[in-house]
This record gives structure tokens, C-alpha cells and sequence, in this order.
């Protein structure tokens, strides 16, 4: 059978490439970079040298460069670590309805424990208003998380626009930056937030590593305490293979994003354009936003997304219906509700998301079944 | 999602798939929250269910609860008690994830409803 | 130029099988565990087969086993988690005086919210005493965490005695096994432990992975909000290739754990034995105590112990001070002054760290040139 | 700890160790926070250093720190000022980390005690 992955957004592959740049240091340059010896000094620089090439991409600092062990840990950090250090100037935070969950649960936590949080709408298209941000701002508003780009539907958020007016308040900004981050130019000089969150295996790096960049002086209170790793912002055993891993990911993505960016754009064209006119009664989410070219999320009326994605992976194909994260629970995504989606297409929705190693055969061949499926689903 | 090996292959090769015309009950039931849809149609013969035929607007553990409740039910009779539990629906789908015990629950529904109209047609 | 790694306390090199357990899941079977289509699957089955085989290790339900990127993490959330989760019954911790930097700085990072920390000292050999710990508790104890192994000088705590005092008391009891795990048989039910933290790369796994086991029904406040992986325990993406890794290594480890143990136990009494023969002013830290075999601190006297380790990693040999995570620091390892090492050693205390790399021939080598870097260091 | 390449170059082949014998300075200090202690005599003819030895129980750090100050004070001065401060150690070394510049605080200290120490000797 052909296998056809276009599932981007909930993980990529390891690129052989990457995947050389982080072997020498699982079994041979192993050491500890908290090391003095031999063995430790080289895997220090391995560090080093990764966080050059992850402050490049961002074309900040590489002292700005923290890195954890995914996008996860990273908002958390950042949410929870502005909450608890700046919880003497307010207790209040602003978000968006459709951010990642790694967002909206870590300040559900907050909340819990007695801190206010706004969570700003989003318009038919998936974006967020600055002026409704703005508007939402208190005197005790201590910070403004709103992500690049959403897992879900792709739409790409005016973070410069928001942070501008953040900033000029005094509050500080972050922005969850992990479906973005290698994909479109992301300089954190003209976004103007005060942070910053990635991940690796968004970007065909691995699992399991992932970061943020801190404007300096940073404030913040470490989630992990030990070793002082990090310069005490992120305790615990560097990552090593993982961060030399992120490294090449970032050094392949500078390489080329903006030739890629465009590929990935003619296929997105190519795709949408194809299930217009293939397929009635689709709906694709965003159509009008600016968006990732890596994400087309479109509902089918009367459909069901989970009974096509299941039909699309026995045919090779995988793919997702909302977030991979919350697949798996009754309700429709967050997101879509959101942006008001449509009750006759809420549950029909499914996201397809492309990467690096899909070719316009693979379109075709996905155009050339979708009929079909949608076709069987509707009459079951 | 996971899925037993039995809802895969019911999804994959659903069984009794349509409408029986001029049945002798029919119920459509949906779940609100989830947006399921389930119909159901039966023919009746001597109180003994000969046929049932279903169509669903809904997820793979859906498709495969309609499939399964067909299989089931022809051949039982629809006296008193229900001719079938969400339980045997869960069961002979080899166990359904919590998130997904509701669509037992609406075939379960699509059942008693369909013989509620039956008996209803009978004048009782 | 020959080299020599004893510094297998600090970290270790991933085994060729662990590696070849893992690759498969960086390129190929890359798939988020979230995902229901087939590479979605596969990566489950990979984290469902290692959580077993973690499990095995412990003698508990693959239920109890949550992963992590690390010890540190795992400490942490235990640490801050437990005294969230349990904080209207009470904010009180007792630990020791000679823990690992990420039980004590979790604890400091407690104590200045509010919470009290009672640190239990420990006597020359090293050793917690179980009958300070308990007297150590009140009526507003809400945890107790005690390492089982020393990571500077390898003394083994008395967990299950201790552990049985605390729970009496109807206290939660934390042990963290980083160093441990692996290497000495660990079952939760024999310890009597609520929960025990490991590390994947102390154990021939690779950096970045690790995790906890907990008793159920846990209290705990996760540290990590988002996309409730590891049933809501620790959100993040699972990091599959790491977590395969985790349970191959505890399978090689469950393999042979005996054989090891002995033999590197034999090498530790050659290696001390050879040192008390070749070098006057010696003090073997622990010595009397039980001990990890991998484990020898020793101080020479009127040496300097980073003049020493340097000394040795121009010979090709890899050592450690302190812990590697504190070394950096001006002062004289904690847990060395907690057990009362007298002033003239304690600043001359090396840490030799077997594994199962380690031969004859290399502590043959060590105890060869030791004594003339001693004497020079003494010398200068 | 990161070391320069140049502390690490005195540290495997530290100059002038040992101690002179009949010096005209002398001085013994010590770090007690650190455990770090400097020997320095010094040899000194017509206000001149001329020859100057160093013993150290110290770290990588303060071995080098100690090299380098016998090397930088042989042709010196020994007049009103210091004839070396820590700064030019620091210097000499590559800079030190702020975990280690007190090895040059050490060494200055060393310094300033064996020329105070000849200037007594003098009579002045
Ligand atoms: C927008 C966004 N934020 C955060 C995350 C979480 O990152 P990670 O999977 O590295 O924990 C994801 C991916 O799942 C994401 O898409
Ligand atoms: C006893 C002990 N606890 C915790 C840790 C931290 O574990 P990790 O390096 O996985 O963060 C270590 C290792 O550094 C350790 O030795």
C-alpha cells in the first residue's frame, strides 16, 4: 500500500540529516556538558554551537536561547514562571480562544489558584483583533499570550501588531511560536515579544527537545529547579543528541524556508482548488486568513471527520481531524467552535497538513480517493 | 482513539447498510453533543425481528454500534423487555473507550424507539 | 592516548542495542503517539511496550509509571506537586541534608513560598537515620523524600525503613532513584515507597528521558498542563524514541542486574584496596556504609580536587568532583560537609564512577598513575 | 569550569615552583572560603624582582595564576605601587571566570605580602 503522510502538524520525521548531526553524541561524545573532562567539554560545545544556530533563526542572542524539553514545557514555564514572579504587580493574563492546550490548561491552572485570565475571541476567519487584545488589558495585567500560527487551521495571528500595543502598556508578550518556528520568517526584533516558545519535532528535529527565547533581563520564575543548567533558567541534564538535533533542524529551515514556504504554497493552491471542485458542500477553515501554506483544514457537511480519517488510513493516508492533542474526546475543537464553524460541518472537519516530503503525486492521489470517501461517509 | 480489532472490521465492512422500505418500525435517534445521527429500520414478522437496516451520521465506533445492532437483533422477538442492551452492544464491539460508550447508548435508543413505533403501528 | 570514562555517576553512553531500539522511531515509525491513524498507533505501542518493561523493573502496574524528559523533572513535580495538590492539609517537607540539587533547590523554591523544610542531617558514614526522620515529623507534614542512592559518594539510604515510619504517620514518601534505578533491585512494593523518580541516561539511555512511578490513587498537581498526555499526569508530546530507549535499557539492566552489581563490586574493592596501598592521607568517603558498587569518593589530603580530575583528564581519564551539576561552584561539596569530611580533605575529594564499560585493565591503569598526580598535586 | 587555553597551558606546565632559598620576600596566603593557599618568595636585587618562585594548594586556577605571576614579576620593580595587579593576571590568563577570578585576588595578595615582606626586611 502507499503511505502518505500528511499529518505535519502533530509531528514530522527525523531528517536523515538531523538525525547524523545528533548520533556522535549518544554512544561516543556522550558526556555531561556540566562535565570539566574531556568528554564533557565536547558535548558543551554541541550545546554552544546549537544554540547559535536556534538565535539565528529568531535573529536574537544566543544567551536569549533557553532550551526545555518541548513546546509544552516551554509555554508552561513562561506562563506559570511570569505568573508567579509578577504576581506582586497583578493577577491577570490575556489569551485567545484557540490557542494550544499547552496554553489554555496551564492558565486554567493559574486560575485555579486564583489568577484571572481573558481569553480573546477570535473572528470567522481565526484571527484575533489587537484592539480587542488592547481593550482587554487591566492595570493588573502582568501578561498577553497569543500564538503565530494555530495547530488546527493554520491562520497566522498580527503578533507585531498585538505586541506593540502590549508593550506600550508595559505588559509583557509571549508568543507560542511552535507551529511556526522554522516554517515563516520569525525575527523576534520585529515581532517585539518578550517571548517566545518551539519545539523540535514540529521542525524534523526529535522529540523531546524544544525551547524559548527570553528577552533580557528576563522575569521569570524557574518551573525546574537543580543543576543550574541553563544558567539556572532550566535545570536538568542537558539534552544533548536532542539540542545538537535542534540545531541542524534550525540550520536545514534557515536554509531554504523561504523556497519551501513557497512549494508547500502551490500545493496548498493546488489542494483546496481540487476539493472545490471535486467535492460539494466543503468549507475550509481560515480560507481568507493569512495562513501556514503547511495547513488546510476543511469540514465536509453531513459528514463525519473521524469515520473519513479512518477511511483515509485505510487507504494510506494519515491524517487528523482537530488537534492530535485532544483527538480523542467527544467534543468538536475548540477552535472551530471559535471561529463558529457551522453546525452541519463541525464534526466533518479534518486537517490536512503538509511537509517537506510531500509532492504534488501525493496531492493528486489524495484528490483522487477524498471523492469518494466523503461520497460513503455521507451515505452510511 | 483506540479501537478493538471488531469495530475496525465493522467500520471497514458495515453490515445491513440502508432502509427498508415500508418497515414495520423506524426510529432516528442523535446525540446532540457529539452530533450523531443514527437510523433505524426493522421489519417484524410473528413479534420476531426478520431484517434491520441502519444508516448513521456519525464516528467509527458509531457506524460499527449500528452494524453490530443489526447483526443482533435479527431474530429476536420485541416483547416486553428491550431486545437489546447498550451492554451487548459493548461487548460484542469487544469494548468501547469511555468516550465512546455513548454510541452503544444510541443504538440502544435507535432499538427501543424503533420497537416503541412497532408496537405503536400494532395498535397497542 | 588511552581514554577512560569513570564518570558514569554524571551520566552514561547509550548502549548499541538501546540505540537500535530507538532509531526506528526518529525516521520511520515517527509518528505522535495522539494519532489514530497507523503511525499514530505504531508510536503507542512503542510507549505501552517500554512502560512495561519500566514497570518490571519496579514490580508495579504499567499503570504507575508516568514518563518525563529526566530525574529532575520527575523530582520536581513529585516535590512541588504533592505539596500543591496537599497544601490545605498542611506545608510542611522533611528531605536531607545530602539530596540531589533538584530535590533541594524544589524544596528552597517551596520554602520561599511558604512552605518549611526540615533537612535531615546525615552521620560520617552517610546515612539518614530513620529515627531522625521521623521525629522530624508533625502533624502538618505533607511529604518526606529520601534519596535511595547518593549520587557523590553512593551511600544507600534505609528507604524501606524509613518509608514505613513516614507512611505510619500517614506522610506521602518520595525516594528519588536516579542513581539507584538500574543498578541495585528497586521494588515499590518492598520499598513502600508513594512515589520514585529515574533518569534515562544514568542507566545507558539517552539524555532527556526519564520519569516517575506513583501509587494510586496519586495526589498530585501536574507540573505540566496542555495535551493531556500520560492520562493527564505530564502533558507534552511523548518523546517515543526516548521512551523505547527507557525500556530497552531497563530490560538489559533487569537482564543481568546480579552479574553487575558483583562485578563491579569486585573492581570497587580492587580499586580501593589499590589506592590505600599506593597513597597515604586517604579517606574513602562512606566506606563503612552500603554503598552503590559503581560509587568510590575519596579525598587525598593536601590536594586540591579540580587540580587532581585535571590532572587525570590529560591522562585520558574522565572523573568528577562534587556532583558534575554542582562542580562550577567555589564551595566544597554539600553533601561531603553534611557528612562531616574534616577540613584538610575536603577540598581533595574525587569521584571515580564505574560501568559496565569499565574492565580491570582500566582501574589497573588508574591506580598506575594516581599516585604521581597526587604527589605533584601535593607538591606544587 | 571553563579554563582559557592559557590556564590550561600553565596548569600542565606551571614556571618557577618551588621555593627559594634565603629569599628577600616571602609570603604565605590564604583563601579560607576556598581552601586555596599561595607560597611566593621572591629574590630581589637592587629594588629589582630577579627570580620568584610559587607553591600552591589550589585549583587549575590558581596553579596557573601562580605561573603567571612569577613570570610577569622577574624584571620588575618594587617601588612605592604593587609591582602587578590582579587585573593583569586575570589578563595574562585569558580572563578567568567569575567562579575563579579570586585566584588573582590570591595572587595579587601573595604579591603585595612578599614585597611588603622585603621592604620590612629592608628596615623601612
Ligand atoms: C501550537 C502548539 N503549541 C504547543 C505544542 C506543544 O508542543 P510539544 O508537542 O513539543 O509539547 C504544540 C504541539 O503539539 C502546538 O501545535
Ligand atoms: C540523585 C540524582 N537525582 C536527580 C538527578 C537529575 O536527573 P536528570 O539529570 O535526569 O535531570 C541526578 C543526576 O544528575 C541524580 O544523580
Amino acid at each position: 500500500m502507499r503511505y502518505i503522510y500528511l499529518d505535519h502538524n502533530a509531528t514530522t520525521p527525523v531528517l536523515p540529516k538531523v538525525l547524523e548531526a545528533m548520533l556522535p553524541y549518544q554512544c561516543e561524545a556522550f558526556g555531561n556538558p556540566s562535565s570539566v573532562h574531556h568528554y564533557g567539554r565536547r558535548a558543551r560545545v554541541a550545546v554552544d554551537d546549537a544554540r547559535d544556530s536556534v538565535a539565528e533563526v529568531l535573529g536574537a542572542p544566543a544567551s536569549s536561547v533557553i532550551f526545555s524539553s518541548g513546546g509544552t514545557e516551554a509555554n508552561n514555564t513562561i506562563i506559570k514562571g511570569v505568573a508567579q514572579a509578577r504576581r506582586e504587580h497583578g493577577r491577570h493574563l490575556v489569551t485567545s480562544q484557540i490557542e494550544h492546550p499547552a496554553v489554555l490548561d496551564a492558565c486554567a491552572a493559574l486560575e485555579r489558584q486564583g489568577y484571572a485570565v481573558t481569553y480573546v475571541p477570535v473572528d470567522e476567519r481565526g484571527l484575533v483583533d489587537p484592539q480587542a487584545v488592547r481593550d482587554s488589558l487591566t492595570d493588573q495585567t502582568i501578561l498577553v499570550s497569543i500564538m503565530v500560527a494555530n495547530n488546527e487551521v493554520g491562520t497566522l495571528q498580527p503578533i507585531a501588531d498585538i505586541a506593540r500595543l502590549v508593550r506600550e502598556r508595559g505588559v509583557l508578550m509571549h508568543t507560542d511560536a511552535v507551529q511556526a518556528f522554522g516554517k515563516v520568517s520569525l525575527a523576534v526584533e520585529d515581532l517585539g515579544v518578550d517571548f517566545l516558545s518551539f519545539s523540535g519535532h514540529k521542525i524534523y528535529a526529535p522529540k523531546g527537545i524544544g525551547g524559548w527565547y527570553e528577552r533580557s533581563p528576563a522575569v521569570l520564575q524557574p518551573l525546574l529547579h537543580g543543576g543550574h543548567q541553563e544558567r539556572g533558567r532550566r535545570s536538568g541534564t542537558e539534552n544533548v543528541p536532542g539540542i545538537a538535533a535542534l540545531g541542524k533542524a534550525c540550520a536545514i529551515a534557515a536554509g531554504d524556508m523561504t523556497a519551501e514556504e513557497e512549494r508547500q504554497r502551490q500545493l496548498q493552491q493546488r489542494f483546496e482548488h481540487g476539493i472545490r471542485e471535486r467535492i460539494g458542500e466543503v468549507r475550509i477553515q481560515g480560507e481568507k486568513a493569512p495562513r501556514l501554506p503547511s495547513t488546510t483544514n476543511v469540514a465536509f457537511g453531513g459528514a463525519e471527520g473521524e469515520a473519513l480519517m479512518m477511511s483515509l488510513d485505510l487507504q494510506g493516508v494519515a491524517i487528523s481531524t482537530g488537534s492530535a492533542c485532544s483527538s480523542g474526546s467527544l467534543e468538536p475543537s475548540h477552535v472551530l467552535r471559535a471561529m463558529r464553524v457551522p453546525r452541519p460541518y463541525l464534526h466533518g472537519a479534518l486537517r490536512f497538513s503538509l511537509g517537506r516530503a510531500t509532492t504534488a503525486d501525493d496531492i493528486a492521489y489524495v484528490l483522487d480517493i477524498l471523492p469518494g470517501i466523503v461520497a460513503q461517509a455521507r451515505g452510511v | 482513539m483506540k479501537y478493538s480489532d471488531t469495530v475496525h472490521e465493522h467500520f471497514d465492512n458495515p453490515r445491513n447498510i440502508g432502509v427498508i422500505e415500508h418497515p414495520d418500525g423506524v426510529a432516528e435517534v442523535s446525540n446532540p453533543a457529539c452530533g450523531d445521527i443514527m437510523h433505524l429500520t426493522l421489519r417484524i414478522v410473528d413479534a420476531r425481528i426478520t431484517e434491520a437496516k441502519f444508516k448513521t451520521m456519525g464516528c467509527p465506533a458509531a457506524i460499527a454500534a449500528g452494524s453490530v445492532t443489526t447483526e443482533l437483533l435479527i431474530g429476536r422477538g420485541v416483547g416486553e423487555s428491550t431486545p437489546l442492551t447498550r451492554a451487548e452492544v459493548n461487548e460484542s464491539l469487544g469494548g468501547l473507550s469511555p468516550q465512546k460508550v455513548h454510541t452503544s447508548v444510541l443504538a440502544e435508543d435507535a432499538v427501543k424507539a424503533a420497537v416503541r413505533d412497532y408496537h405503536r403501528r400494532q395498535g397497542k
